[in-house]
């Protein structure tokens, strides 16, 4: 074995902050050829970011570049495209697939490498017209397929690939690679099936032993522990925990991930009525959603009236299906009782028509109308839903948009809600992130609803604005006495602002606490189904 | 460790299958029931179809390559067209005539032919998601360019020598130009005649070779490249392949091919309508390779001969057939284009349904997933 | 390596266009197209003067193109410059017709060339028996039929007003 | 003076946005515009009877360019099947003639019996738009061509009979082009005509289309109008609002079909005749660039666009042909028309348009 004091990968103080904002501080770890790391870390904890560094995404450059250095069997990298680091050997396999649906498996996995032949027109037009040689990329898919240790038909088309043999041919693709000394995977089980995943288990074991190292990023977090030699556990852009794996154990690590500063936590007020007291205001029965990258499987949930609910959990558990498929935005299926009676699924219209409103984590594409003016999108839905700031003419027959009690309504919730803005007119894409949360929210209040979805309300946003969001969500809940579900992948927001808290781990409701128990109870339940 | 290798070979029920090929198989009925009542010969039939697919093929076969790209139907193919009519107007001016005649115009079309398309590819990279609109218009665009070069740059800035093809007014080109020098020179190579069916040996020869040209281009790395550049941008993208620079040389053979196509075409039809010849020939090549089945995605050299065969039959024995039933001769003109874009309709709008079918199936998984899960565990 | 590839390759490609553009040269030459004229016509040259025979028929490529009577005019297409014919030549009526194989080579510029048949027989010089046919100034835009592929939907009964859509 | 200051940069700083929102092809067709109208006194030509010219033909056509703006707001894009709602307009005129009518009464019943069957047709149409949506403006395209062309035969099959539409020998079947005079012929534009000298302007042609473009402007400002916008701007946003986004689309294209019926009897009454067959093949094309050409792009129209894009376009038809002529004896307008408007629409669509499609 080479020379063991030079490690594979080495990587050293990295920092990188997007305009001002810090996402990784000082981030150290080595790894050796061969070896087998383990990447944990809530949504949001910097794995991501870390991970396009290594792999010279362009995202990077562009946001300003980073500081700290990679070094490689101990040599500087300065990777400008991922095309260099797939040069230095290194290898991703992304969470989405990068694969062509109507490509064999052999084909996806010698994309742009495939081995060819040279003819007299190649000469002339160049390279690209050279054949390609189907008995060596068959060779050597064949070999990519062997050296992973996973029976798939290199024949068979993608698209009437089964979802693991997609992931297993991603794979095969960075085996392909010579060059291969280091394979990332990014949550490369969350689309296996159980016995799928055990396979991928093996074969990184295998890779192991042929001297190929794995950063090996999952939510499952015995997965880690039986495969990886050592974990590495990220929280908030730092690495909290570096330890080897077989001195650890799921719970220590849960808590590594979410643990933060006690003191850190708000004191929470007093619930405003006990539970058991409370009337069910809504009840979701047997829910699903068919919502790309957030399906939600069978899911029952009661909200209680007046009290804010906290939806929490891992992206792409399910949690953003819930509000979205209730509110008929993606195809759902299920039963949904409010106030009584049931409300018809697939329908946004009749939701809102039972005081429901909802605010979209889906700011720019669902929640706004950037080209128009800020009037226009808080008091859109009013107007349509309720008549609200109509003038009515020719005995109703006219329905004229009151200009007037529309600026009226939209300069209330500029101020109330300290939305920065030029006046009422300003088209709703000049503002900031912030402040279109802001009118978002105008927008629901607006509306005067009974029950009120909140979806990521403070994704995106500055530290300012989350608060201010966050309190006019309190005040309207306490004030108003609206009831409020509030999804967010922050738990500790979620702590400080809800009653109770629903985690959603695979799609299902993984369980319920209330939001004064310990951050680390709230973890376990986040990886418990996670699929 | 690999139990559940699921068998996910799609089996295709046959309304599926009647559904997928609906446009030809309706082409067949309209072909079964005109051509008993129009009273042809099927000896002047097969004759007319054989002259047609000399005509026609090599002009379709050049839509074929954008299709692999994934830009869908080519109505930039015109540019080419337009291209190969410039060179045989300057040949026939020239007085080249015969087959050296073709070849010049063959290779005076190539340099107008890349330039017109890489325009072309450029502006359609502009205009993402919505190429065939675009190279619709950009047709009718280079239209007038075209009209503005032939009508008055030339004979004024373009030296034309010949009276004979000049408007009388001493610029601009004649709305015909005659080719009759140049007449069926290619079909006529290698004569051959069959039972009273003359077949244009050299130019199904040439049409042969244009076929084997694609295959082998389909197997070629650049070829590799336009399919996977035609399924999937951002991933053919990932993985290093310049997809821009990719559409652009597939418009461009493409536009060249068209105008190779033309050529051929007009030497088959002995004359040139120097401003209309191009302005449809888009449409009814589009309109064959449709009606042969292909879809805005998929194609093969297979529809485009089944194509030929039933759309020029159609087009053959409907007027006399809608004489036949209506007794009136233009019924039966005006029914064939309506036909002719009615076909272009339904694939179009097939093809976009489609899109959205797939999107749907989801749901029901989810929905079939759910009860089963139900079921299991009442059972438990 | 790679450079000197690439410097094969625009090599290569200069020797295409190269290639083409012979190819586009050799094409001027085998497939300049004239039109032949033949006349059967009296004609006086330099004071001999040669009478036409009673009938003349041409042939080119095996295919009779004209029967000329006295004073009359044929003509026939060629490509190239390398003019082949046979003549079938009737001296009087009723007489035996002679059959004779005529080579020569037609001048590149000139599109339509007139042969004064008997003067050719007679061995005379080319400034006699060649001259070349200018069209006469062509008539106002004559009636010209336009073939097309039936895919002609512009014609409607009777010939619609063409008022371009404004 | 600070204030003053501050004032004048942003004035620069909005002239400058106004003239990157106007677009350089825009700027230059006005451009080329004035230039013809500063040359058409030099080179001989009737500035005053030019300017009738222009003022007539907008008349005639903003009709149909203002049933662009229905569809282009509510996000179907741009109309390139305005063949439909004409060929609802044809039937209207067409029977319209039929029953007897004449005078201004024959167009008021055109308009009557046009408007089921662009209610009809439209349906239809919307129904399709609805089933294909993002791929709105080929498959636009080839409806008109195909209703065109499916007209061709109706025209000739349906029993009309009255002597002066038909085919004089065959005593069936429409005519190409059917003489409007004693029918509708300048009803609009023969009320209240002001003529001065060379210029008259016809008054009640302009009345019609500025109460088609009032009512236009008013709808957008009801509920169902502002709904209709919304569509048009985020088709998502929209829908979570409770719209019915396909009701919003049906309605928009039915108007726009409808006005394009309303566009193409207001063009006969100037022109004198109504044209049939594949007259209306390529009548979308011209709407489609008039409106960009007055600022529009492929979800944003308003009236405004309407009216300079529609003055643009006429002025650029009518005048180059008589300025051009006069200068240096080439007609060349024809294939500047091609080329200008094609050129315009291929600008518009290269563009890339922000929010939802």
């Amino acid at each position: 074995m080479g020379n063991e004091q030079v490690p594979l990968l080495e990587v050293r103080n990295i920092k990188k902050d997007f305009f001002g904002n810090q996402v990784l501080s000082d981030i150290n770890f080595t790894l050796k050829e061969g070896e087998v790391l383990g990447f944990c870390g809530e949504n949001g904890a910097g794995k991501s970011t870390l991970m396009k560094i290594l792999f010279g995404m362009d995202v990077i450059r562009e946001t300003g570049g980073y500081e700290g250095d990679i070094l490689i069997n101990g040599e500087k990298m300065n990777f400008s495209t991922p095309f260099d680091a797939i040069h230095a050997g290194i290898g991703m396999v992304h969470q989405e697939f990068s694969l062509i649906p109507g490509f064999t498996a052999t084909e996806n996995i010698l994309l742009n490498r495939e081995p060819r032949k040279g003819n007299i027109v190649a000469e002339i037009f160049g390279d690209r017209l050279t054949t390609l040689n189907y008995k060596e990329m068959k060779e050597k898919a064949d070999a990519a397929i062997k050296k992973m240790g996973v029976e798939i038909s290199a024949d068979m088309v993608i698209n009437q690939m089964p979802v693991g043999h997609k992931q297993f041919t991603e794979i095969a693709r960075e085996l392909s690679k010579d060059e291969l000394k280091l394979l990332i995977l990014d949550e490369p089980t969350a689309v296996l099936t159980e016995k799928e995943a055990e396979a991928l288990l093996d074969s990184i074991r295998g890779m192991s032993r042929r001297g190929i190292a794995v950063i090996f990023i999952t939510h499952r977090l015995h997965e880690i522990l039986s495969v990886c030699d050592k974990v590495v556990v990220m929280r908030d852009g730092l690495v909290v925990k570096d330890i080897p794996a077989k001195d650890t154990s799921v719970p220590e690590i849960t808590r590594w991930m979410v643990g933060r500063n006690v003191d850190n936590e708000a004191a929470k007020e007093e619930p405003v009525k006990k539970k058991g007291e409370a009337k069910v205001i809504m009840s979701i029965q047997k829910l699903w959603v068919d919502m790309p990258g957030e399906t939600v499987r069978n899911v029952s949930l009661d909200v209680e009236e007046g009290e804010i609910l906290g939806i929490g959990g891992l992206a792409g558990q399910g949690k953003l299906g819930i509000p979205n498929g209730i509110m008929g935005l993606y195809e759902a299926g299920g039963k949904v009782i409010f106030d009584g009676k049931e409300i018809p699924l697939n329908n946004p219209r009749k939701c809102l028509d039972a005081s429901l409103a909802f605010v979209s984590e889906d700011r720019r594409g669902v929640g706004l109308l950037l080209d128009e003016s800020l009037e226009w999108n808080v008091a859109f839905p009013a107007m349509q839903i309720q008549n609200k700031f109509l003038k009515k003419y020719l005995g109703g027959l006219v329905q004229w948009r009151d200009e007037q009690a529309i600026r009226q309504v939209t300069e209330k919730y500029i101020d109330e809600l300290q939305i920065k803005c030029m006046g009422s007119k300003q088209s709703a894409k000049e503002l900031s992130g912030g402040n279109q949360q802001k009118v978002c929210l105008a927008k629901a209040f607006a509306l005067e609803p009974k029950f009120l979805f909140v979806s990521e309300p403070t994704r995106g946003i500055d530290v300012g604005a989350k608060a201010l969001v966050l309190n006019a969500l309190k005040k309207f809940n306490r004030e108003s006495g609206v009831t409020v579900v509030m999804i967010s992948s922050e738990l500790e927001e979620l702590r400080q602002t809800c009653d109770r808290i629903a985690i959603v781990s695979g799609g299902r409701i993984a369980g319920i606490l209330p939001a004064a128990q310990p951050s680390e109870e709230f973890g376990l339940l986040m990886v418990s189904q996670v699929r | 460790m690999n139990k559940n290798k699921v068998s996910t070979k799609p089996s295709r029920s046959i309304g599926e299958l009647l559904r997928d090929n609906s446009v030809p198989l309706m082409f067949i009925l309209i072909c079964a029931v005109c051509i008993p009542l129009s009273g042809f010969s099927p000896s002047y039939l097969l004759d007319e179809i054989i002259t047609r697919m000399g005509r026609n093929v090599f002009l379709i076969l050049s839509l074929l390559i954008p299709i692999m790209a994934g830009m869908g139907l080519n109505f930039g193919m015109t540019l080419g067209a337009m291209a190969g009519e410039i060179g045989l107007i300057l040949a026939s001016d020239w007085q080249i005539v015969g087959i050296p005649g073709m070849v010049l115009a063959m290779i005076i079309s190539i340099p107008i032919s890349m330039f017109l398309g890489f325009v072309c590819g450029t502006i359609l990279n502009m205009a993402k998601g919505r190429e065939m609109v675009t190279s619709y218009i950009i047709s009718y665009f280079i239209n007038g360019i075209y009209q503005l070069v032939v009508l008055y740059l030339m004979g004024s800035i373009i030296p034309i020598i010949h009276n004979s093809i000049k408007l009388p007014r001493g610029y601009g080109i004649r709305n015909t130009v005659s080719l009759l020098e140049m007449r069926q020179k290619l079909d006529n190579l290698i004569p051959l005649t069959i039972g009273g069916v003359k077949i244009p040996v050299a130019t199904f020869i040439v049409i042969g070779l244009l076929c084997v040209f694609i295959i082998w281009f389909s197997k070629t790395k650049l070829g590799q490249d336009m399919r996977a550049v035609g399924q999937d941008m951002q991933v053919a993208k990932d993985a290093g392949i310049n997809v821009e620079k990719t559409r652009i040389i597939s418009i461009i053979i493409s536009t060249v091919l068209a105008g190779f196509g033309m050529v051929i075409y007009l030497q088959n039809m002995g004359n040139l309508a120097t401003y209309s010849a191009h302005s449809q020939i888009g449409m009814f090549c589009i309109a064959a390779l449709l009606v042969g089945g292909a879809s805005v995605d998929k194609a093969s050299i297979g529809n485009v001969f089944l194509g030929v065969i039933l759309f020029h039959l159609m087009f053959i024995v409907a007027p006399t057939a809608g004489a036949k039933i209506t007794g009136d001769s233009m019924i039966g003109e005006y029914f064939r284009v309506f036909v002719s874009y009615a076909v272009i309709t339904v694939a179009l709008v097939m093809y976009e349904t489609k899109k959205r079918k797939a999107k749907s199936r989801a749901g029901e998984q989810l929905a079939a997933d759910q009860a089963a899960e139900e079921e299991l565990s009442e059972e438990q | 390596m790679e450079n000197k590839k690439k410097k094969r390759m625009i090599l290569f490609r200069i020797l295409t266009v190269l290639a083409l553009i012979a190819i586009a040269g050799v094409m001027f030459i085998i497939g300049r197209g004239h039109t032949v004229y033949f006349d059967s016509k009296a004609v006086t040259y330099e004071g001999t003067t040669v009478e036409a025979p009673y009938k003349i028929e041409v042939y080119v490529k095996g295919e009779r193109v004209a029967k000329l009577y006295e004073g009359e005019r044929g003509m026939a297409g060629w490509m190239g410059q390398n003019f082949n014919m046979e003549l079938e030549i009737t001296a009087e009526k009723g007489g035996d017709s002679v059959r004779q194989a005529v080579s020569m080579t037609l001048p590149y510029n000139m599109d339509g060339i007139i042969l004064n048949i008997p003067a050719l027989l007679k061995g005379l010089p080319e400034q006699a028996y060649l001259s070349e046919f200018i069209p006469a100034a062509v008539e106002e835009e004559a009636t010209e039929e336009v073939i097309t592929d039936e895919f002609g939907i512009t014609d409607e009964p009777g010939g619609g007003a063409e008022e371009p859509a404004p | 003076m600070n204030e003053n200051t501050l004032e004048k940069r942003t004035f620069k700083e909005r002239a400058k946005e106004a003239l990157k929102d106007f677009g350089l092809p825009r700027l230059i067709i006005t451009g080329f515009l004035l230039l013809l109208f500063i040359l058409a006194p030099f080179v001989g030509a009737d500035l005053p009877t030019q300017i009738t010219n222009t003022i007539n033909r907008f008349s005639w056509n903003a009709v149909m360019v203002l049933a662009m703006v229905p569809m282009v707001h509510s996000g179907c894009g741009l109309n390139f099947g305005l063949p439909l709602g004409i060929i609802s307009g044809l039937l209207g005129a067409t029977l319209s003639l039929q029953f007897g009518f004449t005078g201004p009464l024959s167009f008021l019943m055109a308009i009557i019996i046009s408007t089921p069957f662009a209610v009809v047709l439209g349906s239809f149409y919307g129904w399709l738009l609805n089933k294909i949506k993002g791929g709105e403006m080929m498959i636009a395209t080839y409806v008109g061509f195909s209703s065109v062309s499916f007209m061709c035969m109706m025209w000739l099959l349906l029993p009309y009979n009255k002597p002066d539409m038909v085919w004089g020998m065959a005593g069936k079947g429409l005519r190409t082009t059917i003489s409007l005079e004693g029918y509708y012929s300048q009803v609009l534009a023969s009320f209240l005509q002001i003529n001065i000298g060379n210029l008259s302007i016809p008054v009640g042609a302009l009345l019609f289309f500025a109460l088609l473009a009032f009512l236009m402007w008013a709808f957008l400002h009801t509920k169902t109008g502002t709904a209709m916008t919304a569509v048009g701007s985020n088709p998502t946003f929209a829908k979570a609002a409770g719209i019915n986004v396909d009701k919003v689309r049906m309605i928009s294209v039915i108007m726009s079909t409808w006005l394009g019926a309303c566009g193409i009897l207001v063009y006969e009454q100037g022109f004198g005749f109504i044209q049939l067959y594949m007259a209306p093949f390529y009548m979308a094309l011209p709407a489609v660039s008039a409106i960009l050409i007055g600022g529009a792009s492929v979800n944003k129209a308003s009236i405004t666009n309407v009216i300079i894009g529609t003055f643009l376009f006429q002025g650029i038809v009518t005048m180059t042909p008589t300025v051009m002529n006069n200068m240096i004896h080439m007609d060349m307008s024809e294939v500047i028309r091609i080329i200008v408007s094609n050129g315009m629409i291929l600008y518009a669509l290269t563009r890339r348009t922000e929010g939802a499609k």
